[in-house]
């Protein structure tokens, strides 16, 4: 073991040379208070700009303030960085950088052994140690021997670096997670200047002491890490290859809320966002309600059900009814969304799912509303379920879900979740242009016009605006008769209508592209992921099928209709499994869609898969 | 539900207003006279049918939007009010009416009540309170009265009742008034004063039940009695009643009580905007058979409607932030590009 | 053809003589004012007495009062005696009394060829005749030439009946109901004097003269079918062998309420039941309202979350909350029933299922609310979930349900249906004293007390009372620890706690008696059928089996767990059918449980299944 | 969520109500003051920690009962009132006091407070009222004010803001009182009296969001200010304030203005039992910089509790059909038997 000290390396003076790498994690934590968002993002940044593929993961406390120094308080942002294509945030974790004792005990059992261990001494006086239970300080009771520890007194030489800037007492202090970038920096071969000007943009009007000060920090770190050879060797990772293109490094909820405003200015016609704040929801509609020159029109509203009966009623009234929220929050809307299924009226129902059930653990990720997207609604009332793979797919995914509830005027559920929403990755800016365009304006010649005619293609009913001559008609949550829409409660016409209702979602299918199944196109384990659970189930089929294994993998996109084709595709293969953040409801689904045995791999642990369990996993179905 | 063929682009007939669909309501319940009195006093604006929306959430009363040529969403229980907002917001040309119930309204749609009043959507609401579950048979409902003997409560409801002014009052309603379903003229001249204002134009109708509660309002509503125990109110006029208009109402300590109508100086004068809404408060305080009960207009204010302010950002939004450009959205603060 | 005239059967004049039968169905029906129900209610009523099996099943109009005259107006009453055993309310109708138009264009599609059908001449009015768009009058047009028609001057003859009593005008009127009854007692063979006992009882003290005028009216009807022969032939259906006992008539409804009385009498906790009204569970309110001296504390609700959520707070109070509804107000209740899920206290979820989805057909029935039932819920929320057959079962299932609530600290589900809550059987009386007794009280001492510490043979938690000492908890709708029940967001903690939550539901599964097929123990077919379709899948399956076939039926009382014994009996047939009252819910549900194909028959008719169309399936399935 | 194994049957200091769950709120957070507060009263009261239920629904304020010995249910958002109702019916012998937030009780759960406070439900419900959505970090509530921007208001709110003690008022509240996190003593004094009043007992309480929402109330009820800012409520005493208590209140029409204090004759003397509830209403009308903001117990009256009627009737239906006979019932009216 070599201990690192102020001083440089104890009794050991070679000269460091620099190691090429394909990819690296680094998880940054500390106290909700440290800024390890604001360190993980810029690294990110200056990631991305150089040109690596990256995938990131914030994990929030659940407490807005979590008592400072405590387990629970712990906020941490992993950074999965490389010169090749990758999907998920990493399994095990290179450096960590811990600026407090709680950061350290949580994280610690995801380092790799022989990684590096930044830690802040500060963070690790005799208070820090007793909150987290620590008997002895792990900085010198030896316990940390298998790893490359690097203990920088960082909180006194950042306040030694930004006085000159001006700043002082906790104000200095709060600059430390700039100079630890800073030493990062270093490790890993980063250039400052991009972060440099991205501060000057930041601050320099409003703040110029604090941008001077951020920059100081990170300079200092860096410079002491250099001359003082903090590390042996150093890392780099070299540019990754992509596809031609404009790119920006977006989060899920972002790219939701993006694809909202999308639909409202490719329609033509506006979106009317009703919500009601929720974790991990809550972002979208803090996004949207920035973007009303889109012709986002947003209500806060007062419950969950007035959101979704604001945009119900927003549909009849023209324009495209969205709500979001969050598990909870779903299903108190399932009364109301169940009217926009009996009325035929476009919605879009966005669900950022979160641990559960009940409250559950509502800053943790799961994927386990699948079922109630599909059955959560008194009697037989069919939803068209989507679901992206990535933070950058929601975009695509939430504006495909508005496109088709118009086309065919029904509700669709999108179900993104927690990792999605809050995780980051590189995408690719898509072309406006090229976006599909909206279907609508069929059926409302007042001459021929009936409420519940159907269109030949889609089985949709028109969409009539209220308020134009000759189309005046009044819906409702009663049965109907076809056509008129009148109520009506006859025996056979409530069958015809129910079987319209499915047939029309049924109808769908043929928006479905040809399934594209990865690796062996038949065999001995097909492999099916929906979600979030895409990256690290394609990546485990992947390394397995390189392996030499008969293994294909399919990920779906759409949930409800499934694939035309989904059905072939299963019969060509020994064994299929489903891997998902639940207890196996996609693969019940499939069981009770086609009846026949589906083997599931369900996880409900609060956090997505990593790639390792999912090798071990298929390997051991493949035997 | 379906489509009147003929919709004139101005309608002169109570007819023009009519579904054409049987109307199914008991015989000899007050809901008919609601119906016409709407029909007719739509009839007279000149408006046209397809310029009109009605929202109903469900019971006897939220049938009413079927039996109407104009728009009409008969949505789910409670609801109304909620879904009458995203109506409005999407389409603020359209003028939305609500039709509601005692249990509609202040029972599982009580929350939406409060909110829609206190954001001044620019709604007509008609509750017709008929101080029962109608459409299920006959439970009491949140205005049905201490003690009343019903399905749901056969040793009498131990459930203090609401006030559905005051609740209005409270949540800030700017335009609060209440009458009757057998009165034609004053439900009339009430619905063209609502149909005026400019956002939440709140009335409660007392709306007989002839099955489930028949003739809870007529002892004090009642065409042969009301003269002294009901009393109208009228702006910037003094608040008189009785058979030959010889009682007034006067404002003693925090309520009021009835003088001599000669006593022109001390009978109170009816202010519709009184500032801080607590005479309106005290005349809602006012029931049978302490006090005769106040039909009219307890309360008109103005205020900025809902969909106004709505619009008004996103107007300014335009402004600050110029066309929307989504290319430029999605590129957003920070790019690189790959060739 | 025999026209039959106020003069008698013209140019007919040989003697009637009475035949024997075994089952009959009749069905009255005439505008909601006509009095259908009671007519209806006292046949069932003589007929129970007099010692026959019977089922019937009334059909209202949705409104309260239709106009009248019309086909929304029609209220009818059907009723099937006999003198075996039978389960359903008859598939087509042996003699229909039509008190007007309506009632005869409504109704005459379901009389048999040759049936009887008594008509109202008064009721065949112009403006009747026009309100059903009749261009003539069937009575006189020949087009009912299939049946035995009978058309009598029912409304004068009532009047000059009853005027003797002293009642006239709308009143005199009203007895016509009472008339026609005494025309089908005589046309049955039936004693008059227990209706007359009963309707003595009834009115004889506040109203002496409606008494005498009924009784004088059923005479009046009785003598005038007698005296002018008006039928060539009567009918007599024999006693059914019942097994020994006492018996009543009863209806699901309250069946179902008294099951909750008497879960709350032999608990010795008290019922908090909450409620809000909603078509068709209402009558449920109603009944337990009155049954407050058994220790139910009922409560109408704001709405139905505060129905169901005060139903949770009273059972952490320490008693048993129960709450009711239909369709549209379960899915209301779904967030709170979680909160039940997962804080691990006792819940009786009633649905009562109605036509959907949305309001729907609200006074139709239907069984679509199964899934609903199994996951309409965010995330993984395991609930028990059983049925009753009958209408008499309601009592013991919804008893069972409390039962296993209480002993397995979890909402249960209970899906009663339309037809079986305002449907109505004989009823054997159950003895109080054999009823299960109720289990709890366990892991309740201060010194050892854990929150959430599991009783090994249930997996349920303990149930403390506030206001013991030393027992002092808090609850909450997050993830908590295993056994102290601390806010606890550890990833493997909350899998260990998801898993216990499904396997104290599965427990229930010790629970459930083994299986008891009908008909042939392996073979062709099994019919599998749940709530109130047992009776015309047995019934159907029953004829089947006597023709020869392989068949066999099963019912399910439990729906979640399924029965442990399930899996191996389905592997007994080839083939698996569920005809069920919905698009193919429990099919989709035993297919996603066992991955194997199962065969659907759903109809969406807002009615239940005729027993011949069953025969028909399963013939065509056999073949 | 764990027992506190010591659980004295006469409690004697703020530290046996503490459940030893280490306190989650941010520091600086108004809530913490609240806590103390309660705990302190209750330590007087001498109950014992398990004579209390605690409940709540979700906020950061609903966080309450897990630091509490007592019996608690933190429930979900908005339902805290609809629980506790269930835990006072089942339980009538147990304490329910109920602890919520502006956006739990005001929007998710206002229907729930409406029907709580008709039917005088016997709980004492704190409202922490910081008008923001603390725990999902600072979107606006039903009390923020007008044009406050925010997360979720980027261009500020358009909602008018409702007052929680108008509301209460106009739903029947019983008890109806105002307090404030930065003066312990008053808290105190509010608690106190609530705990003491049978039926609904209602308290707004000011409370500083230090994160979202800081000084919100800092203008009016900052200690160097308020005496000129504030007014005390105490019944049967003139209302008066100022820094050297020179002003005083006086009704004035329909409002209350502020005159010399030496016009003994002239200041309203505070009438908690004022029947007709006007006067509370126009108190709640007060408002800051306009006029001083009340603190204290603007109404107080008796009502029978909503568990009393429920067990009244309870044990009348006993009386009325005799001891409970299950055989009884199940065999009805009317039974045939087969031998
Ligand atoms: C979610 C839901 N809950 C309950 C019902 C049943 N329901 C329909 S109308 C109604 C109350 C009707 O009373 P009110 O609103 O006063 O209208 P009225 O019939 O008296 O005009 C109820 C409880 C329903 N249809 N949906
Ligand atoms: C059904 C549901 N909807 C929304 C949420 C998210 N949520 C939790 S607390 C809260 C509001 C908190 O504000 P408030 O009640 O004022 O309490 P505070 O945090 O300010 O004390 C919201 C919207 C939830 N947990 N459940
Ligand atoms: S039940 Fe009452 S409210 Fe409903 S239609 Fe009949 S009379 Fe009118
Ligand atoms: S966010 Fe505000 S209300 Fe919540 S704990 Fe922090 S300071 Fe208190
Ligand atoms: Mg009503
Ligand atoms: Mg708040």
């Amino acid at each position: 073991m070599s201990t690192v000290t102020d001083e440089g390396i104890l009794g050991n003076t070679e000269k460091h040379d620099i190691q090429e790498l394909d990819e690296v994690t680094i998880l940054f934590a500390g106290d909700s208070g440290d800024g390890m968002q604001v360190t993980g993002s810029q690294f990110t940044d200056a990631s991305v700009v150089f040109g690596n593929d990256i995938s990131t993961f914030p994990d929030f406390p659940a407490e807005i303030r979590a008592p400072q120094g405590t387990l629970a308080g712990v906020s941490a942002y992993q950074l999965h960085f490389s010169n090749h294509d990758i999907r998920t945030p990493g399994d095990r974790i290179d450096t960590l950088v811990a600026m407090n004792a709680a950061a350290l005990k949580k994280y610690l059992p995801e380092l790799d052994k022989g990684g590096i261990l930044i830690v802040d001494k500060a963070g690790f006086g005799p208070n820090e140690l007793k909150k987290v239970e620590y008997k002895s300080n792990p900085l010198e009771d030896g316990t940390l021997g298998d790893y490359r520890l690097v203990a920088v007194d960082i909180t006194p030489q950042t306040i030694a670096a930004v006085r000159p800037a001006g700043l002082t007492g906790r104000n200095a202090e709060r600059c430390k997670n700039f100079y630890t970038l800073g030493v990062v920096y270093y490790l890993y071969d980063r250039p400052l200047e991009p972060t440099f000007d991205e501060i000057r943009k930041r601050f320099a009007k409003k703040e110029p002491v604090i941008a001077e000060a951020n920059i100081a920090a990170i300079q200092a770190g860096y410079n002491f890490a250099h001359t003082i050879e903090l590390f042996k060797v150093t890392y780099r990772v070299k540019r990754a290859i992509f596809d031609p293109g404009m790119y920006r490094n977006i989060s899920g909820n972002l790219a939701t809320a993006m694809g909202v405003a999308a639909a409202a200015s490719k329609s033509g016609r506006k979106v009317f966002f009703g919500s009601y704040p929720i974790t991990p929801a809550s972002d979208i509609l803090h996004e949207l309600s920035r973007l009303k020159h889109f012709g986002v029109l947003t209500f806060q509203a007062e419950d969950e059900i007035a959101a979704v009966a604001s945009a119900v009623g927003a549909s009849y009234g023209g324009v495209l009814g969205v709500t979001c929220s969050s598990g909870p929050g779903i299903a108190l809307k399932s009364e109301a969304i169940n009217l926009a299924v009996m009325t035929e009226l476009p919605l879009v129902v966005i669900n950022v799912q979160r641990s559960g059930p009940s409250t559950g653990m509502p800053t943790k990720t799961e994927q386990a509303d699948l079922l109630m997207a599909l059955f959560g609604r008194n009697s037989d009332s069919p939803i068209p379920v989507i679901a992206p793979a990535t933070p950058g797919e929601c975009f695509e995914c939430v504006y495909e879900a508005a496109r088709i509830a118009v086309k065919y005027m029904t509700p669709v559920m999108f179900l993104s979740d927690g990792y999605l929403g809050n995780g980051a990755e590189p995408w690719k800016i898509p072309d406006p242009e090229k976006l599909k365009g909206f279907d609508f304006g069929w059926g409302l010649d007042p001459a021929s016009f009936k409420p519940y005619a159907r269109n030949p293609e889609t089985g949709a009913r028109a969409w009539p605006i209220p308020g134009t001559p000759g189309l005046n008609n009044r819906i409702t949550g009663i049965e109907k008769e076809e056509n008129t829409g009148k109520i009506s409660y006859d025996h056979e016409n409530h069958e015809r209508m129910t079987k319209a209702r499915y047939q029309k979602v049924a109808n769908i299918a043929q928006e479905i592209p040809a399934s594209s199944v990865y690796g062996a196109q038949e065999g001995d384990l097909l492999v099916l992921s929906w979600g979030g659970t895409y990256g690290a189930a394609l990546t485990a089929a992947e390394t397995v099928f390189k392996m030499g294994k008969k293994i294909g993998h399919l990920h779906l996109r759409w949930l409800n209709p499934l694939p035309p084709d989904l059905g072939d595709i299963i019969k060509r293969y020994k064994k299929v499994v489903v891997p998902e953040i639940n207890t196996g409801q996609l693969a019940y689904h499939l069981r009770g869609t086609f009846g026949i045995p589906v083997e599931s791999y369900g996880r409900v642990r609060g956090k997505a898969f990593t790639v390792g369990e999912l090798v071990t996993l298929f390997n051991s179905l493949l035997v | 539900m379906t489509t009147t063929a003929t919709d004139s682009p101005k309608a002169q007939t109570p007819q023009d207003f009519h579904s054409g669909l049987i109307v199914r309501w008991c015989p000899g319940c007050g809901d008919y006279a609601i119906l016409a009195a709407v029909q007719k006093v739509l009839a007279e604006r000149g408006k046209a049918p397809h310029e009109y929306t009605f929202v109903s959430g469900i019971g006897c009363s939220s049938r009413f939007p079927l039996y109407m040529s104009t728009y009409g969403f008969h949505s789910i229980h409670g609801r109304a009010l909620a879904v009458a907002t995203g109506v409005k917001a999407a389409n603020p040309k359209q003028e939305v009416w609500v039709i509601t119930g005692d249990g509609d309204c202040l029972s599982i749609g009580g929350n939406h009540f409060i909110h829609a009043l206190r954001r001044n959507q620019d709604f007509k609401i008609l509750l017709f309170n008929n101080e029962i579950y109608g459409l299920t048979k006959g439970q009491y409902s949140p205005t049905s009265r201490f003690g009343m003997v019903n399905k749901s409560a056969p040793y009498g409801t131990i459930d203090e009742p609401v006030s559905p002014i005051k609740l209005a009052l409270a949540a800030g309603a700017t335009f609060v008034a209440r009458t009757a379903d057998n009165d034609m003229a004053h439900m009339a001249e009430t619905f063209r004063r609502a149909a005026e204002h400019k956002g939440s134009a709140f009335i409660e109708i007392l709306q007989n039940c002839v099955i489930f509660n028949d003739k809870v309002f007529e002892e004090y509503y009642g065409v042969k009695t009301r003269k002294d125990t009901l009393v109208y109110l009228h702006h910037g006029q003094p608040v008189l009643y009785g058979k030959t208009v010889e009682k007034g109402l006067a404002v003693d300590g925090f309520n009021f009580k009835s003088v001599d109508a000669s006593q022109k100086d001390q009978v109170y004068v009816h202010d519709e905007h009184e500032p801080t809404g607590t005479v309106a408060n005290m005349l809602a305080g006012l029931s049978h058979p302490e006090s005769p009960v106040p039909l009219g207009v307890f309360r008109c204010v103005e205020r900025p409607a809902y969909h106004e302010m709505m619009y008004a950002q996103v107007e300014s939004a335009r402004k600050a932030n110029g066309e929307p450009d989504l290319g430029k959205l999605l590129k957003g603060p920070k790019t690189w590009t790959v060739s």
